[in-house]
């Protein structure tokens, strides 16, 4: 199989899927980059690389470049998905959902339901998400627990270059509006990834790491900083089982529910601010479905009830790390009832 | 105009008022769910439009949206029935007065904050541009949505994408309790068109016959050559901005004077009389009709069956969660 | 003490911040309600009422209606905010938030911060908030969750026109951006309210009920389901504690955990979505602080992971309720571990 | 112009030029954190508006702000500091290079969304207006920003509420990587002023007297009648959209081009010791003294203390959380 970096796969899938379907045409801000200037019109890909190449092969009539208005765009993209298209945007930051906020968790997110399941809305939102580059308060949020929460969204969040592909590929081919977020600090990361095409079914957890002594959850990259804090557990004796639930919705509560039926102990990683998030969602969860396996409190390592720090030593400082998932691990381990 | 597309025009602008009389008789006795925004007096507009409009095209209404949804020709009584909740109710009771959609005739309902369905249209005609199948799409937007950044937005998304769109701004005087012309910087809306490089024209809305020709020209356009245009239509609602509303903010025999003058209803009726089109006893057929349809309807809607429980779980997603 | 409406609480409030400070002024659509018509300039007060009266009393410079656009006038209250002046912004229904979320969750919360505290943001934004109504998927939502999420803001869900008139004095006098949310059901409630001006200060949740069984947690308007079921449930020998925490951000912790200490079980009552709300929020905070006072899974009654259906059939089923809260309270209580 | 703001003028333009280029130099090789927009070539259109404003007049910057931010007068050293994400950087290293922000000169950063500051500017210019300080607000919006709903909603509000906001469009030939005309539809933004009924002027953004004279009648008149109107400044930036950026979407040339013919400090240089109003020698003298400046700060930024970790908890609320 053939390494591929984050990137890569990303765009792989795309092509294959606009193969695959002419419904399938891709919207968002410079994806072609180029157009109407005078030099080269595949020139940028978006900011960061991921559609470059596709617009010279698909032309401009399935790569639209549009004018820096999203929620324009994005209720086009609802209109283009109700009347027959299958539309994947690219967003760029996730936080710019907050210019089109209506777009997507009003009209996207209901319009199946509010009109009796007479149109579906079949499309995919790109968008980049997390901190790490000193993007600061408003370019660096992870805001998968905003969409996780509207009913009428899938929210796709793969940890890998091969869940990436075969994430999006289920997301492109899904009937219903999905958010899939790319975490920034993933795109250069590289792995085996199949060229033929293959999907990954949403709602179902990868276990990446089995363990008997305790459970995390980890979500994104946050399942890297898991991973790298239960090999020093490891050392010390700690077996940590780590869960990816690849969509936060949907969740497979069962995965996470079974195995902290194994370990009574459970810590989710999450890089996101601390209220009402996806902690506090697999947390109450299990509080309320699997409270007899429990052992000791459920931690939750988050970022704090902060926005995001430019300055690159204290955005460090705000992120969740392996230090900091270790603690929480030990904590729960040790815990004394 | 063919005889056959007067007396449909007629007999759509007859249902609709129609219909919302006696919604406003039923809305004051109770049993109306919801809030409810009546389009009397503006029949023209809508009706004007969609004589204009074939199979493929697409109307998006908004929250004034019965008369929007009948002129594009859905079936009068599974709107009666989405507006009271019920099972048969195009949505199965989902939407409600304000969102109302029937996409078998190609009408989709207002959707969210004022304005949103402008950048909908986009969507729509980009899709019927992709597949050639010309077909154009036309927004409905109320003059007060038309201050709506989306609105704008999607003014010079379908200038740059080059879309065959229609934005049809219905000025009826208000939104909510505010005045257009305040809101409004300069008061006009079409002269907003020339900002985004397309064609914009107002014209009377209380008139069909200045409306269907007025959107006949646009329409044509849009749809030969793949451009969107601007049509903005002046007339006064007759009633509140949603029932319930006192409307003190009204100038003194407001309502008597529109009534009175500016009845698209008469004016249509007068004109097609005096030239000779269409025959008095044509009309009071089609009056009778649409009598006998609206207490039809109004008198099943009371007795028809809730939505089923199991429904509030259904259509949440279209594939499996 | 006179009793007035949730709806008169909140107009003599304004008066009175009105009076006290010329710095406040009213931003919103309608807030006047006939301008720029013919006849009364004074005619609406808002599609509710609420700010009846307000414009004949402070004129057009302190009451601003405005065209439809809330992102510009949202943003404008955040200019003004940071320039001296003291907005309360009417955003209609909370669900309108949609078309200004760029400045309300990241402007208005986040400019004190990445400002490096240059500027304070001292402004009140009022929303309805809630079904009940029949007013459909897009306009019935509670958004207290998404609201909570965001760092910088504060959010604010009074119960009764008592506590709106003290809350909403607090919010007014407050240096940070505060949403105060105001449930459709409510307006009418009447109750014995001072005339003179208090405060209730955030962060301090009020205990409506006490009893050693289970101690409920319940927000807006689900504090008075919860009562309602309580009365049921204490006929069977159940004793609830009813605590109201006033403010979703900032939460009073410490009340719910010195009450779950005591009753060892809990249960919370939020009307929004399942996923990544209030109830996920307050649960995790208690398995996590809390955990060694648990006797029993906790237990979240929250409406259920749908868009909000118009039909009032449905939109009934949707709610909470009395019954629904009993038998999870019932459930909790008779757990056996 | 009086000598003493030519001189100022330049000393700005000058001092944005020398800053810019080092940072350039200094982001190739590392240490400069997040994305870095440079002002290079448009200096004059900052610095050119800013001549013409009054001490508690307040300037709203982009992303491409560090030029919007000298030429209000932010302090040079403070600003890169932040830069750089230092402790006494102006926001104590919570903003970086596209938040900038300073309220003692009253230049209010960029915020989120491209194209926020329009309505921002309006918040500022009413609480102005409130006060009757006699202040205005002029947002700086690039015209990419330009279509953002949120700004044209916030020309609509300007002029409906009356406010001294003079709306600048730096039309900088690209948005990103996309082409201005392409995305504007009509290709003018000066234009859409009439939409929202104010007087709208372009002028070359390379001349820095072009731009002054545009902007004194626009500001005055925004001043004295409490009323909006719309700038744009037309001029291509020397770098790309952000440092790392390979810029292959360019014509051949373009960038030599605009160094040699567009060029607003050689302009700037030419027409003032052409008509006598400066000499070379007291250039001169500005040219080193900012070469000694810009040497220095960036000498000592590279060992300025780091924010302490304490501060990632500071300043999330004003009054007690
Ligand atoms: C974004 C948004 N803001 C506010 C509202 C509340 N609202 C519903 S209808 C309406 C007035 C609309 O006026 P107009 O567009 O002129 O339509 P009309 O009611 O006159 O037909 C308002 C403000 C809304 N639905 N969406
Ligand atoms: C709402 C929003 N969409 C997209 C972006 C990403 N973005 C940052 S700068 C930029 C281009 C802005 O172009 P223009 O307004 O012309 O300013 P310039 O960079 O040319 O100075 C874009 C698209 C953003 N910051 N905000
Ligand atoms: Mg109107
Ligand atoms: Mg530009």
């Amino acid at each position: 199989m053939p390494l591929k970096t984050f990137r890569q796969a990303i765009n792989d899938t795309l092509v294959q899927e606009m193969q695959r379907d002419v419904r399938v045409i891709l919207i968002g801000e410079d994806i072609a980059g180029g157009t109407g200037c005078e030099g080269d019109g595949d020139a940028w890909g978006g900011p960061l690389g991921v559609t470059k190449g596709l617009i010279s092969e698909f032309g401009p009539d399935r790569v639209l470049d549009t004018p820096i208005s999203e929620a324009a765009f994005m209720g086009a993209a609802v209109g283009a998905a109700m009347n027959g298209l299958r539309p994947v945007v690219d967003l760029m930051f996730n936080d710019f959902v907050s210019v089109c906020f209506d777009q997507v968790c009003n009209q996207a997110a209901k319009c199946h339901y509010m009109y009796g399941g007479q149109n579906s809305v079949p499309m995919t939102i790109r968008a980049n998400t997390g901190a790490g580059i000193s993007t600061a308060a408003q370019h660096s949020q992870s805001l998968h627990p905003v969409f996780s929460f509207f009913p009428g969204l899938k929210v796709v969040v793969p940890t890998s270059p091969y869940e990436a592909k075969g994430l999006l590929t289920t997301a492109i081919r899904d009937d219903d509006p999905v958010i899939f977020l790319e975490t920034k600090l993933l795109y250069d990361m590289e792995e085996d990834v199949p060229d033929e095409s293959y999907e990954i079914p949403f709602g179902e957890a990868n276990i990446l790491r089995e363990g008997g002594d305790v459970t995390i959850v980890a979500v994104g990259r946050m399942v890297h900083v898991a991973t790298e804090a239960s090999a020093a557990l490891a050392r010390k004796g700690i077996e940590c089982e780590i869960i990816d639930p690849r969509t936060t919705s949907p969740l497979d509560t069962e995965t996470i529910l079974e195995s902290v039926e194994e370990t009574g102990r459970l810590v989710i990683v999450d890089e996101t601010t601390p209220r009402c998030n996806f902690a506090t969602d697999v947390s109450a969860m299990v509080a309320q479905e699997g409270f007899a396996f429990l052992k000791a409190p459920i931690r939750m390592v988050t970022a704090p009830h902060t926005p995001i720090p430019f300055a690159p030593n204290l955005e460090q400082l705000y992120m969740p790390d392996p230090a900091k998932v270790s603690a929480a691990v030990q904590q729960v381990v040790g815990y004394q009832g | 105009m063919e005889k056959s597309k007067l007396l449909t025009a007629y007999r759509k602008m007859r249902t609709i008022r129609d219909f919302e009389e006696r919604m406003h008789v039923e809305f004051a006795t109770g049993g109306v769910p919801g809030f409810v925004h009546l389009y009397v007096g503006q029949e023209a507009c809508a009706v004007g439009v969609c004589s204009q409009l074939e199979g493929n095209d697409t109307l998006l209404g908004t929250h004034r949206g019965h008369g929007h949804a009948l002129a594009k020709g859905v079936d009068a009584r599974r709107l009666l029935f989405e507006i009271f909740g019920r099972a048969e109710g195009l949505c199965g009771g989902n939407a409600g007065s304000c969102h109302v959609h029937d996409s078998s005739v190609r009408y989709i309902g207002a959707n969210s904050g004022v304005g949103s369905g402008a950048a909908i249209a986009c969507g729509v005609a980009l899709a019927a541009k992709t597949r050639s199948d010309g077909a154009v799409a036309v927004p409905l937007i109320g003059e007060g949505a038309a201050n709506q950044g989306v609105v704008l937005e999607a003014m010079n998304l379908a200038s740059v994408w080059k879309l065959p769109v229609v934005f049809v701004f219905e000025n009826n005087g208000y939104a909510e309790a505010t005045g257009s012309d305040w809101a409004i910087a300069g008061g006009e809306l079409w002269g907003r068109a020339a900002a985004f490089d397309m064609p914009g024209v107002a014209v009377e809305g209380h008139d069909f016959f200045a409306v269907s020709e007025a959107a006949a020209e646009l329409i044509d356009r849009a749809r030969k050559e793949s451009r969107p245009a601007v049509l903005e239509l002046r007339q006064k609602r007759f009633y509140g901005h949603f029932e319930g509303d006192a409307q003190t903010y009204r100038g003194d025999g407001e309502v008597d004077y529109l009534r009175s003058e500016r009845d698209c209803l008469t004016i249509f009726t007068d004109r097609v009389i005096a030239e000779d089109w269409l025959t008095k006893e044509e009309l009071a057929v089609i009056d009778e009709e649409v009598t006998t349809l609206i207490a039809d309807i109004y008198e099943e809607v009371k007795e028809a069956a809730l939505p089923a429980e199991s429904r509030l779980f259904d259509n949440v997603y279209a594939s499996p969660y």
